[in-house]
């Protein structure tokens, strides 16, 4: 009966860019877990997730992000983080997970980050 | 799969009119609500809560107010408002004629003009009560149906989750 | 004048927490919290939420959940969240190692970074209950002081009021 | 206890403009109220209300500025109402009030509207 997370993606090989839209809270992560897997599943060399369209994460948003950070790495895959916003970098910094991803301003960044 | 429902309870201080009408704005995002619509319905309610305030209370900044907020089983919202106050006749409670200009007696025009259906009662102890109804229009429910479910895919955070 | 006060009762459905958290971010910035102190009080606020769903519930959607949002003397807020989950030993509810890479094991750490006091105990009956308080910064103390009375300010909308 | 509206004043003679910041809904309309009825009866020519920075008003607002445009009109004083964001807008065409007042979009189309 709610609103569902939206997700944009875009290829830019050999990287994929995955831009979801809305607020990930623990109702909504389970749908961000679910596409990463799909996404890291796949074996891009790169994946970026610009989060640009993210005004809102709580922790089960971040752990859904480590969980994927840990996926890519053994998959072979590079994952970087793009467009936080304020709030959603202040959760990161808070949890110490700001140095543990690469994160960058903007997707172009993230292509060579 | 019942959707988001709850119950707020706060008294008929003025104060209390932002933090709840934050809530029923993105409750009714939850219900699928467009940017417009969603609007309307926290200004509706509002009022709704403004009336209560000052035709219920007087303007006394005390008195129990309760708003619940539901969903309808077919899609859209259901809110019911209730409070304490003074009671007066529900045929009394009816917008004015606007081609008149002057400040006052916008209220009720709002709310009848944003929910399809507002019914206001006396209640059995004392106050009075109304619950406004709005149906989704068809393209939100059909979205709002379209979202997958939640079942199996929330995040493992158990402390010895394998990554 | 107490300031704004309210009680809001729901279900540990996790589609609830978007609208709770709404109403918790307005209550902080009535409250005079900045916008990044507001942020971080709603968060952690949405954090104890989710724990209470996950860890008292277990992700039981119908589970109920009180939260009541009230303001320091002093300046500041105080925050009351009780559920009827699964009762644990207050003293296991302790933020993890962040040193240690993994999912999860972060919402404790976060209620504590964010507020000056929090504090877990068992419901008497079922059920646990943690109280959150945070002071405002003594700049914002003073600018809610400074705010103007509201009484004979209103604005006069009875039917014949002389413009 | 919580937080008052803020108005910032500029004077463009012989027009004076009042912003006010903020939520007006009946715990905030008060303060405007009284704001009004002071620039009002110092009686300027032209008594522009920018609302650029309102980003809701309920019926206890607009009740609040029907009654200064009474009292303005009273004194020989021109209100015009500028920078309504959309939802502010919709409350106004709502209350048929959009042709009552005179509203434009940019502060300097209302110095001469
Ligand atoms: N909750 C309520 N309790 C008592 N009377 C009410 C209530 N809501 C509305 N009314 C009555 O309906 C009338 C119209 O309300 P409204 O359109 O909001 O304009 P206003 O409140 O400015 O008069 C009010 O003047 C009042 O007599
Ligand atoms: N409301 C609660 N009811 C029961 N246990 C809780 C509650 N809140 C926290 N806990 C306990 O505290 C631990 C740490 O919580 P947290 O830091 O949020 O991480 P996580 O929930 O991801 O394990 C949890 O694993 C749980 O054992």
């Amino acid at each position: 009966m709610s609103t569902s997370l939206e997700f944009s993606r875009e290829e830019r090989l050999p990287a994929v860019v995955l831009r979801p839209q809305g607020e990930i809270d623990l109702a909504r992560s389970p749908e961000l877990r679910l596409r990463l897997r799909q996404e890291v599943d796949a074996k891009p060399k790169r994946l970026i997730i610009d989060l640009i369209g993210v005004g809102y994460m709580d922790s089960s948003g971040v752990a859904t992000l480590v969980e994927a950070l840990t996926r890519a790495r053994a998959a072979g895959c590079k994952l970087v983080l793009a467009g936080l916003q304020p709030k959603v970098k202040s959760i990161f910094s808070i949890s110490r997970l700001d140095t543990v991803f690469t994160i960058t301003g903007s997707v172009d960044d993230a292509l060579t980050a | 799969m019942t959707g988001p429902a709850m119950e707020i309870r706060f008294t008929s201080d003025p104060d209390n009119l932002a933090p709840v009408r934050a809530c029923v704005e993105r409750f009714a995002a939850e219900a699928g609500f467009d940017e417009e619509r969603r609007g309307l319905i926290a200004l509706a309610v509002d009022e709704a809560i403004a009336n209560s305030i000052r035709h219920g209370y007087h303007g006394r900044e005390d008195g129990p107010i309760t708003l619940r907020l539901g969903m309808l089983p077919a899609g859209g919202v259901r809110i019911d408002l209730e409070d304490e106050g003074e009671q007066v006749d529900p045929s009394d409670i009816k917008p004015r004629d606007l081609s008149e200009v002057r400040p006052g007696g916008l209220g009720v025009h709002i709310i009848k003009t944003t929910f399809a259906r507002c019914a206001w009662r006396r209640r059995e102890s004392c106050g009075m009560a109304v619950t406004l109804e709005l149906e989704l229009p068809k393209p939100a429910i059909a979205a709002a149906l379209a979202r997958p479910p939640r079942s199996d895919a929330r995040p493992d955070t158990r402390p010895n989750a394998e990554p």
